[in-house]
């Protein structure tokens, strides 16, 4: 029988050792495990604009049946494309629409930044943090919260300094990001930006930093604490797998530690107590009897936010999250 | 001995006609090498490039799509280059007459307002694209600034801006605050001309704009004062044509065309405003508009071949993992062999043999 | 050795320079076809020639600036081959070019180091700089940027240029074609100390009464090809014109009966501030031009008249409406359109640029100034076969000789394509011809051709104003001349009044003053 | 203080690869040729760059590769817009595009490799010394090279003969010929210079900046440098002004986020290229006579024979 092909749509280049250099892997991750029944096809580099739609009906045309897209933009154009070829099974990263043959999927990630929030208040001494913002999305802000969240159980005191680079990608700005938030006294600098640029930034200055997508160390031997690692593969062959098997559905995966769609770089250059708390937090996070939005949070007017998942917010509020909590003292973009 | 350029008496009519088929020769020749040269096999790479997108409907249609942008905004750009006028920013015009065509989209949005919300877009759009225009076009003029530098620079600035507003204010109150805007109403949607395809009527705009392209460079005195400013702008200035007030036309013309461009772009294929609506039409048309040598229906022909390639070239990177490099190569490649060629329209080659002994005179 | 008779003999055996057979070839067309010449130490040689003969050529292949074709250049007995115009500096040659070579935004002293070889330090060029100007009278501020600089501080800028290289055989390319009487005569006085000092001169002008008192032998050029070599002293204005001719000059002949009418130009205490840093600040001029007259504009290059003709045309407007009337209607404020549409018309100098876009087509120049009132627009369209008569008519009444029906204006000759120039405007029958130059590089025979259209045109009554350089070609078809210096306009005199030696004291900037008509008519 | 210090390395270390760049560019234009390839010259040179660092180990072998590598991409506008006089804002463009392509099939084999960056200074006690230390004696090579160049290049152009030929043929291309002086070859070499900074612009990012390539990393750059050269008036000393006053805004914008001014960052970014504007319109309107740019900018010349 033909092997059945399967397309990705990626925003940067395959080279870009953040976002899409994670999806790679992913892909080839797949192609081990499935190679013999299946054949992969990639688009890089495609815009988000009007290119988008094509480039993901050439991959239908092109006889994909399965297809990925992996970037937030490709929201509406990946359901244009689903609506037309009812057929073909679409899976769309990061958006929050779908169809009968258009599932999403992403990653709680705030899991790991609660985690993050933790190292860093412990192995913070000036008690400020750097944060490096890409654009004000809901999973960014879901980020610095979470962080901040973790890190006042340790500090109630923790200062966050953020600075939005407007971009996901431009190595030069993140490192100049990065040495203005150190010369401003951070201390650990936590970045939602693709390039290992402020890694090596925080490691020629003798700061400490987490990793972002993908695992940094190479960049930081001594200064990477952790790394939140996009890991697409299991759930790359998981998906494939069921389409092989004709049980693929349209469904909304939004998974965590416990599903593994991501996963944390050892924890490494921290003391060992360090460690081991950062190993229990992310032991109770998988094992659901953590949330790093465990109910009450206050926001940064200083009114309670509403819990509206029991004893911490629901997912829709996490992934429409457009408020600071209290304690960060900055304004959100666009507020 | 050396090659050198001499000037001809007369444009050659022959070699305008031949040049775009040997640039377009050597070209592929050129790619044949560098297929070879990253292993793969020459002849299916052309196929990918060039056969399989011109023979299926689907493709051909995709093409029109993608050259409808590029031809409308190089027309406007053809103009003013032809008046001496260097606008490079209209990658900002399209941006800015997107927002500005947008914001009648946005707020009407969820309205029971009738049809006409998209001519009022189009027109606000062409609107603001002309206004931000000629910022440069004024600073040239009014101090003197250099308007290749400042339009760009102005390209930054719409890019943020519209970033600003994507993210900010105009954003999709149900869009769990992602960048975009709501996905507009029907009425502020450019119809579609085929059922199922993506040909929308800005590809009639765009024929229609070719059109009077045409009509204005080769029947009007307004299109012949265009190119005499740029050709000669003393004789231009004898001939009672003012070349400032040209600089601020074509400028504004070019302006509203991209930001025509632009509105029709994001009410049409992309229907939302988001950031990244444009893949860097403002700059590839450029491009087009040397293309086409700056020729209405040159740039018709240089705009659907560019659409062409880039058609072909995600064609090629599905069939036989071509990387998308390659097609930027085969791009500024081509472009290079067509301006090369062009070069011989207005000169000829020449050997000459410098003497090299030299005698110096006795003391 | 260096002794040479007057008389053209020379003593010592071998010329400074000598050129056999020098050719020069561009395409089929023969810019210098064979020519042989002599230059000796202590000789002011002139090269005569009209435009086009191919005197610049000739000095350009001297220089090492193009390549000769064909033939060899001798210096001192030995054969030489110039790469560049530095091996000829080298051995001595210097040169003043026809146009500037001179760079705008660049100081004096830094324009003529640039034409020096730079062996000696930036402040020792300075300092020999400003005593070689000193010493020839030739006085320049080393640290101002050219564009600040007057037309005739920049011919010396390359005067001097020259001369800092000690040379010993000097090239001058119509130098004195923009200076005033004065700044030529201090100029003469400089040649005639080079010559003293035993150097060789060849020196091109169009002035012929300036060659026959300088210069020692003359060498006279025609399509190309050396006609004569002679001694212009022994020679009259006309005999040397007849040589360069080839031929009796035609007589242009007024029609009879020419009366004037009604005034149709009147420029009226016409004031301009000067365009750029460079330009000429035109001063209450005021005349008045009836119909079936002609008013020749005589003056050195530079001393307004590009001003004036910019202010007549409408090229430059005036605040004041009242300073330029045409046709009765104040137009001072008007554009170059509208003063069309008045029926005025113009002839501008330059022919290629200003006049016509060279790249274009003939139609479409023909278009370039018919717009405004030919009938060639309709409701913003172009009526194309109305382009194409309007060529068709000035070749046939002018005869413009062209490869086909529509060629690009630079492929014309100069000659044809200003025959074409000025019958696009005379063929509109403008009630106001205002035409600089007419006849600049063009043959007798087109320009004969001209100026009796110009004639005609008086005769039809139209009113017709004329700038030349070109006194003869005034005192053939004007009726008044008057003078222009430094942006002065003299009244005029009638043509019949106006004799060499009054224009010659007002283009110097002398205003004639009784005692000095008498004493120039003394001279 | 400290952070003064801070941010005045952080704004040298930012303005360097405009410094460098634009120096290029300006000696380019100063002969009268538009390049606006800048970018794509730049990108390849930092592929390239990276790519001799990585192949050698030695960031100075890096550096010279991007200098052979910018300086081929410069022979290419050369032969084009020189040899074949054609239109040099087309060439130019097509440069980048070009470049951009070339730059990710080099770099593509180097994507995730990292090299050791350039050393800086460490002069004991003089580095050391508070506030002034570390900006006089503890940068990277490539930052006391762009100065040393800038300084030569001013030198070049006002104190050397080639100098003033150089400015001759931007000012006057047709005396320049009757002169005598070979135009276009002299213009090649100024092509080749403006290829080489641009090139040695590129690699510094790999080999100083962030030691890794990645694609796309000069974001932009090579047109600030372009941007640059004319807000400099073409003059050197303005261009250093230009180059620091950038990298200062960029480098302050971000300052200023940090320390919570709640003005949205997209405004704050656009400023940098709004300041570019300004002082565009300003310099131009202050300008009194002569022309600021070179004479001959952009026009192509076709010597008679
Ligand atoms: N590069 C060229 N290509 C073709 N023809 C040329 C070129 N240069 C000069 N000519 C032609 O050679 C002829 C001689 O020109 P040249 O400049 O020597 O004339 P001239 O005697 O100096 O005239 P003038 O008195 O106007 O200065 C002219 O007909 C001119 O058009
Ligand atoms: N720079 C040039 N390049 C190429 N061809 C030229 C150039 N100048 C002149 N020619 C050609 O040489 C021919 C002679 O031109 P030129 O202007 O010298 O004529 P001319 O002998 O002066 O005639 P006229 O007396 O009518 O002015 C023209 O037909 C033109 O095509
Ligand atoms: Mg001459
Ligand atoms: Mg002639």
């Amino acid at each position: 029988a033909d092997k059945l092909k399967v397309g990705f749509v990626y925003v940067g280049p395959i080279g870009d050792l953040g976002w899409t250099y994670q999806h790679d892997l992913g892909r080839q991750a797949l192609v081990k495990e499935l190679g013999d029944k299946i054949e992969t096809t990639y688009l890089e580099n495609v815009p988000e604009g009007p290119d988008a739609e094509r480039s993901i009906e050439q991959l239908v045309r092109a006889g994909n049946k399965l297809i990925f897209t992996t970037s937030f933009g490709y929201m509406d154009s990946t359901l244009k494309v689903a609506k037309k070829y009812p057929n073909v099974h679409f899976e769309h990263a990061t958006g929050y629409k779908r169809n009968p043959n258009m599932s999403t999927y992403s990653a709680k990630w705030y899991q790991g930044r609660y985690i993050q929030g933790l190292i860093a208040a412990k192995m913070s001494k000036s008690g400020v943090l750097g944060y490096i913002g890409s654009f004000p999305i809901p999973e960014v802000v879901s980020g610095i919260n979470a962080t901040m969240l973790a890190a006042q159980t340790i500090n109630p005191n923790i200062k966050v300094k953020i600075i939005w680079a407007n971009t996901w990608f431009d190595p030069g700005k993140e490192a100049d990001a990065a040495k203005a938030l150190i010369d401003q006294g951070a201390d650990v600098i936590m970045q939602h930006t693709d390039s290992p640029a402020a890694m090596q930034i925080a490691s020629e200055r003798g700061k400490l930093a987490f990793g972002q997508d993908s695992e940094m160390i190479k960049f930081g031997p001594k200064t990477q604490l952790t790394s939140i690692l996009d890991t697409w593969g299991p759930y790359y062959i998981e998906r494939v797998k069921a389409e092989l098997a004709g049980t693929w559905k349209s469904e909304n995966t939004w998974g965590g530690l416990d599903s593994h769609m991501f996963a944390m770089a050892p924890y490494t250059n921290m003391p060992d107590d360090v460690k081991k708390m950062a190993e229990d937090a992310q032991a109770a996070i998988t094992a659901g009897k953590l949330h790093p939005f465990k109910c009450p949070i206050v926001g940064q007017d200083g009114k309670p936010v509403e819990c509206k998942g029991g004893d911490h917010l629901d997912d829709g509020q996490i992934l429409g999250m457009n408020f600071y909590v209290k304690g960060i003292d900055d304004k959100l973009p666009g507020k | 001995m050396q090659l050198v350029l001499e000037k001809r008496v007369e444009r050659s009519g022959t070699i305008a006609l031949v040049s775009p088929l040997i640039a377009i020769g050597l070209t592929i020749l050129t790619m044949v090498i560098l297929f070879a040269i990253l292993g793969k096999n020459p002849l299916l790479a052309l196929h990918a490039y060039f056969i399989a997108p011109l023979t299926d409907g689907y493709s051909l249609l995709e093409i029109a799509v993608k050259a409808t942008p590029l031809v409308m905004i190089a027309i406007g750009l053809s103009l003013c280059y032809l008046a001496n006028a260097w606008n490079i920013g209209a990658e900002g015009q399209f941006l800015i007459g997107a927002v500005a065509g947008s914001w009648i989209a946005v707020k009407t949005q969820g309205t029971d307002a009738g049809a006409w919300v998209l001519p009022a877009m189009f027109v606000l759009a062409a609107a603001a694209g002309a206004l931000y225009a000629l910022i440069p076009a004024i600073c040239k003029v009014k101090f003197g600034a250099s308007e290749i530098l400042t339009s760009l620079m102005l390209v930054y600035v719409a890019d943020l801006f519209l970033d600003y507003l994507v993210r900010g204010p105009w954003r999709d109150p149900q869009g769990f605050n992602f960048p975009t805007t709501a996905e507009f109403d029907p009425v502020a949607t450019v119809p579609l001309l085929i059922e199922g395809g993506r040909l929308h009527l800005g590809s009639i705009i765009a024929l229609l704009v070719v059109a009077a392209a045409a009509i204005l460079l080769g029947r009007t005195i307004k299109g012949f004062e265009i190119r005499v400013v740029g050709a000669a702008p003393r004789a231009a200035r004898f001939g009672g044509f003012n070349a400032n007030q040209l600089i601020i036309l074509t400028f504004a013309v070019s302006g509203a065309l991209a930001g025509l461009a632009g509105i029709i772009e994001v009410a049409g294929p992309i229907g939302h405003l988001q950031p990244g609506i444009s893949p860097g039409y403002g700059f590839t048309a450029i491009i087009v508009a040397f293309l086409g040598r700056l020729n209405p229906v040159g740039i018709l022909i240089a705009g659907l071949f560019l659409a062409l390639t880039f058609i072909g070239g995600e064609q090629a990177q599905i069939a036989m993992k071509i990387p998308l490099d390659v097609t930027k190569i085969f791009q500024g490649i081509l472009l290079f062999y067509v301006l090369a060629c062009d070069s011989l329209i207005l000169y000829r080659f020449k050997l000459v043999f410098p003497n090299r002994e030299v005698t110096r005179g006795a003391g | 050795m260096l002794d040479p008779t007057p008389n053209g003999q020379h003593s010592g055996d071998s010329p400074l320079l000598r050129t056999s057979g020098l050719t020069k070839r561009y395409g089929d067309f023969l810019a210098n076809d064979s020519i042989d010449i002599d230059i000796w130490p202590s000789e002011i040689h002139a090269l005569l020639g009209e435009n086009g003969a191919g005197k610049s050529t000739l000095v350009k292949a001297i220089y090492g600036l193009i390549q000769p074709s064909a033939g060899e250049i001798r210096w001192q007995g030995q054969r030489i081959v110039l790469s560049g115009p530095s091996e000829a500096r080298c051995l001595g040659i210097g040169m003043v070019f026809q146009h500037f070579s001179l760079f705008d935004n660049l100081t004096v002293a830094e324009n003529v180091a640039l034409g020096l070889d730079g062996k000696e330090s930036f402040k020792d060029m300075s300092a020999r700089l400003e005593q070689v100007s000193k010493t020839y009278g030739l006085p320049l501020d080393p640290r101002r940027e050219v564009w600040q600089l007057s037309v005739g501080e920049r011919q010396r800028i390359e005067i001097v240029r020259a001369l800092m290289q000690d040379p010993k055989f000097l090239i001058l390319d119509e130098p004195t074609a923009v200076l005033t009487p004065q700044e030529a005569d201090q100029l003469f006085i400089v040649l005639e100390r080079l010559k003293a000092e035993g150097r060789a001169i060849l020196y091109i002008s169009h002035k012929l009464e300036e060659v026959k008192r300088l210069c020692d032998t003359a060498t006279i050029l025609r399509g190309g090809r050396k006609v004569e070599t002679c001694n212009p002293r022994r020679e009259t204005a006309a005999s040397l014109a007849r040589m360069m001719v080839g031929g009796e000059i035609k007589e242009v002949k007024a029609a009879s009966g020419r009366k004037t009418t009604v005034p149709r130009l009147v420029v009226d205490d016409l004031s301009l501030p000067p365009a750029d840093a460079h330009g000429v600040r035109l001063e209450h001029i005021s005349f008045e031009l009836k119909g079936g007259e002609i008013l020749g504009i005589a003056g050195v290059a530079g001393n307004g008249q590009d001003e004036l003709f910019a202010a007549l045309s409408g090229e430059r407007l005036s605040k004041d409406p009242g300073t330029v009337v045409i046709e009765g209607i104040a137009a001072g404020h008007l554009s170059i359109t509208q003063r069309r549409r008045l029926g005025a018309a113009f002839v501008p100098e330059e022919r290629l640029g200003h006049g016509t876009a060279p790249r274009m087509k003939l139609s479409e120049n023909a278009l370039l100034t018919g717009h405004a009132a030919s009938g060639m627009v309709r409701r913003g369209f172009i009526d194309t076969a109305a382009t194409l008569k309007a060529v068709d008519r000035a070749t046939e009444t002018f005869d413009v000789r062209k490869a086909k029906r529509d060629p690009e204006a630079a492929s014309l000759s100069g000659g044809n394509l200003q025959k074409f120039i000025v019958g696009r405007e005379i063929l509109r029958s403008p009630a106001v011809l205002v035409v600089s130059q007419p006849t600049w590089g063009v043959d007798a025979g087109a320009a004969a051709v001209i100026r009796q259209a110009l004639l005609d045109l008086a005769a039809a009554g139209a009113a017709v104003l004329v700038t030349s350089q070109d006194l003869d070609e005034l005192a053939e078809i004007a009726d008044r001349i008057a003078v222009m210096f430094h942006g002065k306009l003299s009244a005029p005199l009638a043509a019949s009044d106006a004799s060499r030696e009054k224009l010659g004291l007002l283009m110097g900037g002398s205003s004639l003053e009784p005692e000095e008509i008498a004493h120039a008519a003394g001279a | 203080m400290e952070l003064v210090e801070a941010i005045i390395l952080a704004v040298l270390a930012a303005s360097t690869p405009l410094l460098i760049a634009a120096t290029g560019e300006l000696v380019t234009e100063r002969s009268g040729v538009l390049n606006l390839g800048v970018e794509g010259m730049m990108i390849v040179g930092a592929a390239c760059g990276f790519a001799g660092a990585w192949l050698t180990g030695s960031v100075f072998i890096g550096a010279l590769f991007g200098m052979v590598a910018g300086t081929l991409m410069s022979l290419v506008f050369a032969l084009m817009a020189l040899g074949l006089a054609v239109n040099q804002v087309a060439t130019g463009l097509a440069l980048t595009i070009l470049g951009v392509g070339l730059s990710g099939l080099i770099g593509a084999g180097f994507v995730g490799e990292r090299i050791t960056p350039a050393m800086h200074l460490y002069i004991p006690v003089l580095t050391d010394i508070p506030l002034i230390g570390r900006v006089l004696f503890g940068e990277d090579g490539f930052v006391y090279f762009s100065i040393a160049l800038i300084v030569g290049v001013w030198w070049f152009l006002y104190r050397t003969r080639a100098g003033l030929i150089l400015r001759a043929c931007g000012d006057n291309h047709v005396s320049a010929h009757a002169l005598g002086y070979p135009v276009l070859r002299i213009r090649t070499f100024a092509v080749m210079f403006g290829g080489a900074c641009a090139g040695l612009a590129g690699a510094y990012l790999p080999l100083a900046y962030t030691p890794f390539f990645v694609p796309g990393m000069t974001a932009g750059r090579g047109w600030i440098a372009l941007a640059l050269v004319v807000f400099s008036s073409w003059r050197p000393g303005r261009l250093v002004a230009g180059a620091y006053l950038f990298g200062a805004v960029t480098i302050l914008q971000l300052h200023a986020q940090g320390w919570g001014v709640g003005i949205p960052s997209q405004f704050m970014s656009a400023l940098p290229y709004l300041a570019t504007i300004i002082v565009l319109i300003l310099l131009s309107r202050a300008r009194t006579g002569g022309s600021t740019a070179p004479a001959a900018l952009g026009t192509v010349f076709v010597p008679d024979r």
